[in-house]
């Protein structure tokens, strides 16, 4: 009985986060919901129309949010999964001082940290262009590519990487073939997280990428600013289902690069793979 | 004697590209900030470094009212983020199934943009908002101004609904994961030695997930203290969260004000660091005497 | 200090049955051990014992009572866990004490007896450590000294050597063994290493995929085995077929060997001599009647013995011998097995 | 380097002529706030369509608050940067701050053809916005009136003074309020009640002096804290922008609503917004008007095309497009008496939707702006005695 | 395939040396145990060995080069790590295949070798599926197959043993030793088990603490070890003090014994004298001169032997006997103990 009563609270207060996001979906598709209606009282595609009319600046924008984001995920990847090797496995002098610095972003707001560097990217050309907004977005993703990596280059240490040096495989073979797929789950998750901070960066866009750089948040802001709720409704509800998807494919994509990439022999033996 | 060189300096290698990140635009963009607000432009070097903005700063009352009001919503809403994360994540963890669903839904909040969250508890909360007319349903009320004002209020309900709303999942899948890797084994260990229910939480899952569980509390005060989206849409005309007033200064389009803008930036930056630290050695403390007083 | 009875427990996981009608009845204050191969079900059992896992049929009794709907906190039956389980955010002491917490000890009467405990197990040193910081044989004296202090009924110890070296191994075995006999605490040690088993117990179970194939003394086990299986966990054995068998006799193609009271029943039909190597006496001459011919074809020396094997005409004998011997590659020898040190299974 | 030439773009050396075929096949990009659907729909659709087909010129509007575009400007220029905007939607005290640090290029509306041709370049409208001189540094794009929206059915003799607005709050406790300065609309409506207390005339040419101010508005603050406590949440607190409170009128919550833009109304109703019955009132004193503008920053890489797309938007094809409620519902700001018969007749034919008062009622009732510099200082006394 | 030169070497992790000194060297195709205690450096020996750990100081020569400038992936000696290191990722088959596929091996090639590997090792029905599907034997045996397949030139075996039970464990011992005589690898066995070494091994070195304290025979580590050390660690010793000696026998206080030749060597000085229980004679009588009486204390039962502690004096004697004996505690017995059975050390 007490089970019972627990798995309740749990239920309820899951769905207590969880349907509060009907309200967006709802809202996507309303014409006009007066108080005191409980669901509205006229339904239209306003917004949704123009999101996805012909030739839209929305679905433009999507595409270069999508790209950014991407770019991204798998610059600030590329350099804090070594980062994370080295704070997890290696011991060595600074050790602890630089374990601190990585996690700086996080507490000091990089909204601060934007407008400080504004005028030294104008300096380099790295305003309005995306290379500028791409390197920006890394900031705030190095705090959780660093700890997550740290954690899992903890827990699995370089065993594996040992096995496969002394199997005869080089440095680049024992990273893509060994590294990669043991850390998969890290991978995932602290990919994820980069990308959905990425793809709903807006200050920092607006601010290096000054509007030749438009990504989907800046197109959605001003609606949101501006109260147009089926407009900001529909933005959101693309804009959740975008992150969504770009989520999901993330962890396909990885999943079944290397259950691919687990040898020819490893595919070719798959198939008689047994659930244990 | 190479080979030597080379482990020492392998770790150091590895970490060249995202140090190099973080000094070029982190470290430099800190600086750059730090020198804004102490007068120092792009061009006119150091001739008129000053203290006068952040005298100012402090001075003004809205500062005060306004770092009142950031340091107690944010430390609200993440404490109250934290105990239902906590709570729910201990809840799941003690059934039998693992709900894969609820836990991918429960993960939506998160990708939710702030400005989107705001937005949500609008809708919500608000004086015709879901649940005011919830209450017209249910004959509680008839008009909107029945409905306790929760959004704009003095105290930051609003703004507090939203971070929490934003941040227990958070909590919620870091907490959760650390409590099932623990499950298993010591859960049986702590039954087979007299733990029941109340016991179990409080004595394994609790002291074994205070870690992540307070470095997740640190993310989340960290952001919520120095954003300013959700108490800029939700929060009191007065008093002004302290990023709202920065942003403020900062979005005005006379350049004259950027100065105080990042002075302000710098101090918020500044009482982070300070609390985050502070926190950090409280937590020391307290689980030194916790844990070591046991053992006598 | 509890009787206890598993009374036909079955118990399956997924699809596959885990424990098989399983009756086993353990003496107060005695000590038993359970053997058998990994995954076997050991564990399992030890837990449906404490309470953790609820058996799908069947009951367990301790002292006469059913204890099915009690809860695991109230059964006293604590189980040492293989990998020690210490709380890693606790103390030695904390470690040791947290028993007693849940029980709402006062706090006073909690410290006297964990620092008495302390002494006991000779951790006094390491009260204030955290488990990370002590060896491991240390790590499993705290987990027993964990056990002990909320006076169970029941100790049960999950292969609790496992995990130490040899030295540490033979130091903890005998401190079981020591600590039991001086508390009498019914107990039940889990294993798969045979010497423990044998030195340790009074009693030894033999599991084998979920089934207690064979529960007896020791003697009875390595003696008189009801199975091959049985027979060859406690070592090699070499197996042949009886031929036939006359009133004082049994016959296989290595020759007859005198039935003997210990290891024949009346009306059981047995197929099987099995014969341990250490019971096969190498010899250079055939000095004596039934003595087999062979050529040693390997010699393995193992420091304490020797290990031979040799082919008796198409087939190889496994010997041992004590101390370094010197028969060679090659030679022929002469053995003789005493029907006495045989062993006959269905 | 190679851009020096772009940004010192010489006009007085053009011909029209050469602009336009300099502009031909450009891209020009146009900032500006970006809130709301019809006018993003209108200047992405209407607008850049036909400045495609006319000159070949590709439109890019890139929607940006105003505040952050002179952030951009402000930083650009400590950085010496070419610059990404071409044209720039701005007005009040946003065009003095731009102004006043030149970021802004000009003067240029006198090299546009249909500057000449249209706009009565003697107008104050013109010549001033909030009382700054534009110089030529901005071109008008579009005229607003200040109008509170009540619903008929609720409200059928809306308060048009102080007075009644007063007497109709305390018969309403709690369900009249605007949103707080430095929300532009909500700051404007303080300052339309500020005129209709103590007169607009003042205000004009008056020193940016807090104390100065302070005293002139003095009554203007006894009436706001006589009023306080029957606003919405006792007036401890207000919406934050405009936008809320729109919701909260639309919602039932508030019973008022107000805009910066005439013929709001109508667009709100058609998109279902806004309840049928919903109506704009002014007062009878009359409300505050404003132009807004468009201009071309000083770093502008195409200002060629700017201008060329500028001097389209001043077309009375365009300016009757963006005044039919169903694009925008803008004012137009081309001078009745420098158009022909058939340009009137192209104007008069758009239909004004339900709700919106004439243009010509709102002309006559029409007040200046009082100078940019003052705004904040009004903004700040208000906020000072009115919260805590 | 390779001769084997450590020369000199020396390794410190931190301030601790972790290899001292160490020399050593394997013949080609020939297999070597190391023992010792845990954290005595085995492992950090086979590393260097393999070249992902670099030397302080000394030579590792293979053949004669000197292979320290070579990576890892370069020299041949393949590591089979303890707990075996299977990617998991990757089938049983996906695993074999991995080092092949380093190679850029043609696929063809590659899936023939797979297979016939997969059958050497009895494999064929696990290819497919993936490390946490199959038992620990099995796991151990993929280990090796895929070490085998790049047909190293020296094998390292790091404990392969020590996570498998007793039964899986002899299994894979006489695999190993069967495989190594096939291929004639020349291969370096990592264990801590005696009974590993003495009955695989053509040589064996012990370490302690980062020394190699002794490298020889099996039967010269067990008969005429070093240091007592060294004898402990392959099984219990009595230990007695030398009193004096005359020119044929060594007295202690338990009698005087022959001195061998076996085991003394001119001109040094040794001063205990070890026996090892397997070496004590139990009798009922005394029937020959220099027995011993005494009083047997303890008598632990362990199936194949079993253990007497014996009071003789003051002192516990510790004795082994085969088999089931039924000398009972309290009764009094005489103990004789060959010269030719026991050790000196200095
Ligand atoms: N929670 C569980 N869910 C599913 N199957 C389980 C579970 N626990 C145990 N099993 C299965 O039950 C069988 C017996 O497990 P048990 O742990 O009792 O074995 P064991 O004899 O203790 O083995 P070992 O010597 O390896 O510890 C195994 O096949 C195991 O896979
Ligand atoms: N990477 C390292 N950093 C620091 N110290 C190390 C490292 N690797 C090994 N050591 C230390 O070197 C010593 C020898 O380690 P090694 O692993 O060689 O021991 P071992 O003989 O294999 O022991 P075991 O039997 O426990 O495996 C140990 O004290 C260990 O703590
Ligand atoms: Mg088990
Ligand atoms: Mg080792």
């Amino acid at each position: 009985m007490k089970k019972q009563t627990s798995r309740a609270v749990l239920v309820v207060v899951a769905l207590a986060f969880i349907l509060p996001l009907m309200i967006i979906l709802l809202w996507s598709v309303t014409v006009s919901w007066p108080f005191p209606d409980l669901f509205p009282r006229e339904f239209g595609l306003r917004g949704l129309a123009q999101i996805f009319e012909e030739g839209s600046r929305a679905l433009e924008s999507l595409y270069t949010s999508v790209k950014i984001s991407l770019w991204v995920t798998i610059l600030t990847l590329m350099i804090t999964i070594p980062g994370g090797k080295a704070l997890g496995i290696y011991d060595f002098p600074g050790k602890a001082f630089i374990k601190i610095f990585a996690l700086a972003p996080l507490i000091i707001s990089p909204v601060a940290i934007g407008m400080g560097i504004h005028s030294t990217f104008i300096r380099l050309g790295l305003t309005n262009t995306e290379l500028g907004v791409v390197l920006i977005h890394i900031v705030p993703g190095i705090p959780y590519g660093i700890r997550i990596f740290t954690n899992i280059f903890e827990l699995v240490g370089n065993q594996l990487e040992e096995q496969g040096k002394v199997l005869g495989a080089n440095s680049f073979q024992v990273f893509f073939h060994i590294t990669l797929p043991t850390i998969l789950p890290g991978l995932i998750s602290a990919g994820s997280m980069i990308f959905i901070i990425s793809f709903s960066q807006y200050f920092l866009t607006f601010l290096i990428g000054g509007g030749s750089v438009i990504t989907f948040p800046l197109m959605m802001v001003p609606y949101i600013q501006s109260g147009d709720r089926t407009m900001a409704a529909s933005y959101s509800a693309v804009f959740i289902v975008v992150t969504l998807c770009g989520l999901l494919a993330i962890e396909k994509v990885l999943k079944l690069y290397y259950s691919k990439s687990s040898g020819i022999a490893g595919a070719f033996y798959t198939r008689k793979k047994v659930k244990s | 004697m190479f080979g030597v060189k080379k482990t020492q300096l392998t770790p150091y290698i590895y970490l060249l590209p995202v140090i190099s990140i973080l000094l070029f635009v982190f470290t430099l963009g800190l600086v750059m900030s730090i020198f804004q607000s102490i007068g120092v432009h792009g061009d006119s070097g150091f001739e008129n470094l000053t203290v006068e903005y952040y005298r100012e700063v402090f001075r003004s009352g809205g500062f005060r009212s306004g770092l009142f009001f950031s340091l107690r919503v944010s430390l609200i809403s993440t404490g109250i983020a934290v105990i239902i994360g906590v709570g729910l994540a201990y809840l799941l963890v003690m059934q039998q199934r693992e709900w894969k669903i609820l836990q991918i839904l429960l993960k939506l909040p998160i990708i939710v943009p702030h400005l989107v969250a705001a937005f949500i508890i609008f809708t919500l909360f608000s004086q015709s908002g879901i649940l005011a007319r919830i209450g017209v349903l249910l004959g509680l009320m008839e008009h909107p101004r029945e409905f306790p004002g929760l959004i704009f209020d003095r105290q930051g309900v609003g703004v507090i609904l939203a971070y929490v709303w934003k941040g227990t999942p958070f909590i919620f899948l870091i907490v959760y994961q650390v409590l099932r890797s623990i499950h298993g084994e010591m859960v049986e260990a702590a039954r087979n030695l007299g733990a029941k229910g109340k016991d179990l939480f409080f004595e394994i899952f609790l002291p074994l997930s205070i870690p992540s569980v307070f470095s997740t509390f640190i993310i989340l005060f960290a952001f919520s203290f120095g954003s300013y989206e959700i108490p800029f849409l939700l929060g009191p005309t007065s008093p002004r969260a302290l990023p709202v007033l920065a942003y403020v200064e900062y979005i005005h389009p006379d350049w004259m004000n950027r100065p105080y803008a990042m002075a302000m930036n710098m101090v918020l930056a500044g009482i982070s660091v300070f609390l985050v630290w502070l926190y950090h050695w409280v937590f020391k403390k307290f689980r030194r005497h916790n844990w070591e007083g046991r053992s006598r | 200090m509890s009787e206890i009875l598993f009374d036909r427990i079955s118990k399956h996981y997924d699809k596959e049955e885990t424990i098989k009608n399983l009756t086993l009845k353990i003496e107060d204050g005695e000590i038993i051990s359970l053997l058998g191969p990994s995954g076997c079900g050991k564990t399992t059992t030890l837990k449906i014992l404490a309470g953790l896992v609820n058996p799908d049929f069947g009951t367990v009794y301790m002292d006469g009572i059913n204890v099915n709907p009690l809860p695991a906190e109230k059964r006293g039956a604590v189980i040492v866990f293989q990998d020690h389980r210490l709380f890693p955010h606790m103390t030695v002491g904390g470690n040791i004490e947290f028993g007693l917490r849940m029980q709402k000890v006062p706090k006073r009467t909690r410290r006297e007896k964990v620092e008495e405990m302390l002494k006991f197990m000779e951790l006094e040193e390491h009260g204030g450590k955290f488990p990370d910081q002590i060896s491991g044989g240390q790590k499993q004296r705290a987990a027993i000294a964990r056990s002990l202090i909320i006076n169970p009924k029941v100790l049960l110890l999950d292969e609790p050597f496992s995990n130490l070296d040899q030295r540490l191994k033979e130091e903890m075995r005998s401190f079981i063994v020591e600590i039991q006999k001086k508390l009498k605490i019914t107990t039940i040690l889990v294993t798969h290493d045979k010497e423990d088993a044998l030195m340790t117990s009074k009693k030894i179970g033999v599991m084998f995929q979920g089934e207690l194939k064979q529960y007896g003394t020791p003697e009875e086990l390595y003696e008189e085995p009801s199975s091959i299986e049985v027979a060859k966990f406690f070592g090699e054995v070499n197996e042949f077929s009886i031929d036939h068998e006359d009133e004082h006799r049994i016959h296989t193609y290595l020759g007859a060997f005198n039935k003997t009271r210990l290891s024949m029943k009346r009306g059981v039909y047995y197929s099987k001599l099995l014969v341990r190597p250490e019971a096969v006496e190498i010899y250079y001459e055939e000095h004596s009647e039934n003595m087999i011919s062979g050529l040693v074809m390997e010699r393995i020396y193992a420091g304490e013995k020797t290990y031979y094997s040799i082919l008796c005409g198409e087939r190889i004998l496994k010997a041992s011998v004590v101390g370094n011997c010197h028969w060679n590659e090659g030679q022929r020898v002469f053995l003789k097995i005493e029907g006495k040190n045989t062993m006959l299974v269905k | 380097g190679g851009h020096e030439d772009e940004t010192k773009f010489n006009l007085e050396e053009m011909t029209w002529e050469e602009i336009l075929e300099e502009a031909e096949g450009s891209e020009v990009r146009f900032y500006g706030w970006g809130g709301d659907q019809a006018i993003n729909d209108w200047l992405n659709g209407f607008l850049a369509e036909r400045i495609l087909e006319q000159y070949g010129i590709i439109l890019e509007w890139v929607p940006m608050n105003i505040d952050e575009i002179l952030n951009k400007l402000q930083g650009e220029k400590q950085g010496n940067a070419v610059g990404t905007a071409d044209m720039i939607w701005i007005n009040g005290e946003n065009f003095y701050t731009a102004k006043t640090n030149e970021l802004l290029y000009g003067p240029f509306t006198e090299v546009l053809p249909n500057f000449v041709a249209y706009i009565d370049s003697e107008d104050v409208e013109v010549r001033y916005d909030f009382g700054f001189p534009t110089e030529g540094f901005e071109a008008p794009y579009g005229k607003a009136q200040f109008v509170m929206i009540y619903d008929e059915a609720q409200t059928p003799d809306p308060p048009v003074n102080h007075e009644e607005f007063l007497t109709y709050a305390k018969q309403y406790p709690g369900e009249l309020t605007f949103p707080a300065p430095p929300d532009f609309t909500g700051s404007a409506f303080i300052r339309n009640l500020i005129y209709d207390i103590v007169g607009y005339e003042q205000f004009i040419g008056m020193e940016a002096d807090e104390e100065v101010v302070r005293e002139a508005i003095a009554p203007a603050i006894d009436y706001f804290k006589e009023l306080k406590p029957y606003l919405w949440r006792s007036g401890e607190t207000y919406p934050a922008t405009i936008a809320q409170l729109e919701n909260m009128f639309s919602d039932g919550e508030v019973r008022m609503v107000m805009a910066y833009n005439s013929n709001l109304v109508s667009q709100r109703i058609s998109s279902g917004i806004f309840p049928e019955t919903s109506t704009s009132v002014i007062f009878e004193k009359g409300t505050i008007g404003n132009g807004h503008f468009i201009a071309i920053p000083f770093n502008s890489p195409n200002k060629a095309g700017a201008l060329v797309a500028i001097n389209e938007i001043l077309s009375v094809e365009v300016q009757s497009s963006k005044y039919d409620p169903e694009n925008w519902g803008d004012l137009p700001v081309l001078n009745n008496d420098k158009l022909s018969q058939d340009e009137r007749a192209v104007f008069n034919s758009v239909e004004l939707g339900k709700g919106a008062l004439p243009q010509d009622v709102l002309l006559e009732n029409r007040l200046p702006e009082v100078p940019a510099p003052l705004v904040p200082i009004i903004d700040r006394i208000w906020m000072e005695n009115l919260l805590d």
